[in-house]
């Protein structure tokens, strides 16, 4: 089982892989395409992706949960072109009490999002292209995207 | 233990999304002397052209996990140098 | 729209609900029938409800989460009969950015468990049945259903 | 303002799950003198076959909304007495 996928997501199939008769409570979560960041609207994006680094940590991070709070993970990410709505990222996490369930859902998008070695550029309604980088804060992002015209395309 | 007849070490560095733009290039292979660091990997894509243009202190990986500028390189290994991820 | 329903409840009905172009992030919470409880092995169990009350009282749950966390949410909660693997009950929040999703959808399903009229009333592999008390712990739960033998059916 | 022409209120009380296990029966009516209290309504109850197995403080609701037992109770209301919730 691959953790990037270029094919969209389907978030009843990450819950049908951590459902089982022991579980009593699954928290998923499901981060989608916004249509605007820092104050502009945004087209579509791309991500990218140190493929068999981002597998490594994704396995590392899924396995982490499930060792520290007796959980089952099931995590997809998403890389290529997306549109506004898609889902990027989701996150199964199922336990016999919703606690861990819980728990283990929020550590796990957190990590994806520290650790996982995933890129993303942003294609804005105003015709700029900018990479994102969430370091700097929304405001910066903008700066960033405005400072670098020559990466626009189209 | 580094033989006498091996002073060098030749490793792979990627290079990716923003970064792999700024130096126009996504792989290269470096040959340092020995012993080296992740540190002196990042010196030396520094002074490639457009390496200027990377932070001093980038994220870096080594063989597939994170790791900081002390940690030392062998011959064969695969430095990955990480713009700001934006994953999730 | 019922928060409550006789009918099987599709996670991807409410995750639809709740997406929107503004959202990010969507959390979810399904809470399956387990089978196990309190160290016996449950067979299935039965929801039963006072249903104009528990209607209203979703319904105000699903309005303070909204309010306070600028959160879109869907909430529904099974009644009747649920076999092992069921889900009982599914929440979904939405929101621009993952915090108030998280929270917001934490705070629904402790605040239904909490305040909605709903009962349960557990089918045991030991043919005893028991209704589901869960302010004395699993321990008690145990000792109420192996009390109250007269309850038990078939 | 109670009238002097009607010192009593006619309350319809709702039973779930256990406890209309315990008192054999999900409704009944009952007529209370005033001004009387949700907690009046509850010692009724307990008055009744059955009624001694219910909890003397248990959830109470009235007219759709959780209550404490000290909340006045008007003619037409509908009070619920409510088992341990075990939703979720």
């Amino acid at each position: 089982m691959s953790f990037l996928t270029e094919l969209p997501i389907d978030l009843a199939e990450l819950v049908a892989e951590v459902t089982a008769p022991e579980h009593g409570g699954i928290a998923t979560f499901l981060g989608t395409v916004r249509n605007h960041h820092g104050g502009r609207g945004v087209l579509r994006l791309e991500y990218s992706a140190y493929i068999p680094m981002a597998e490594a940590e994704c396995a590392r991070i899924a396995a982490e949960a499930a060792a520290r709070w007796s959980v089952a993970v099931a995590l997809r990410h998403r890389i290529g072109r997306l549109e506004v709505g898609d889902a990027a990222v989701a996150i199964a996490v199922a336990s016999a009490h919703r606690d861990e369930a819980f728990v283990g859902c929020r550590y796990a998008i957190e990590e994806v999002k520290r650790r996982v070695p995933i890129w993303k550029q942003e294609f804005y309604s105003d015709g700029t292209v900018a990479w994102v980088d969430p370091t700097r804060g929304e405001e910066s992002g903008i700066a960033e995207g405005a400072g670098h015209g020559g990466w626009a395309r189209g | 233990m580094s033989s006498p007849t091996t002073p060098s070490v030749s490793v792979r560095v990627l290079l990716f999304a923003s970064y792999a733009e700024r130096l126009g290039r996504e792989v290269l292979e470096l040959t340092l002397p020995t012993p080296a660091t992740v540190g002196q990997v990042l010196r030396e894509v520094r002074a490639l052209p457009g390496g200027e243009r990377l932070p001093a202190r980038p994220l870096c990986a080594l063989n597939l996990s994170h790791v900081g500028p002390d940690t030392p390189v062998s011959g064969g290994d695969e430095i990955a140098i990480l713009p700001p991820l934006a994953g999730g």
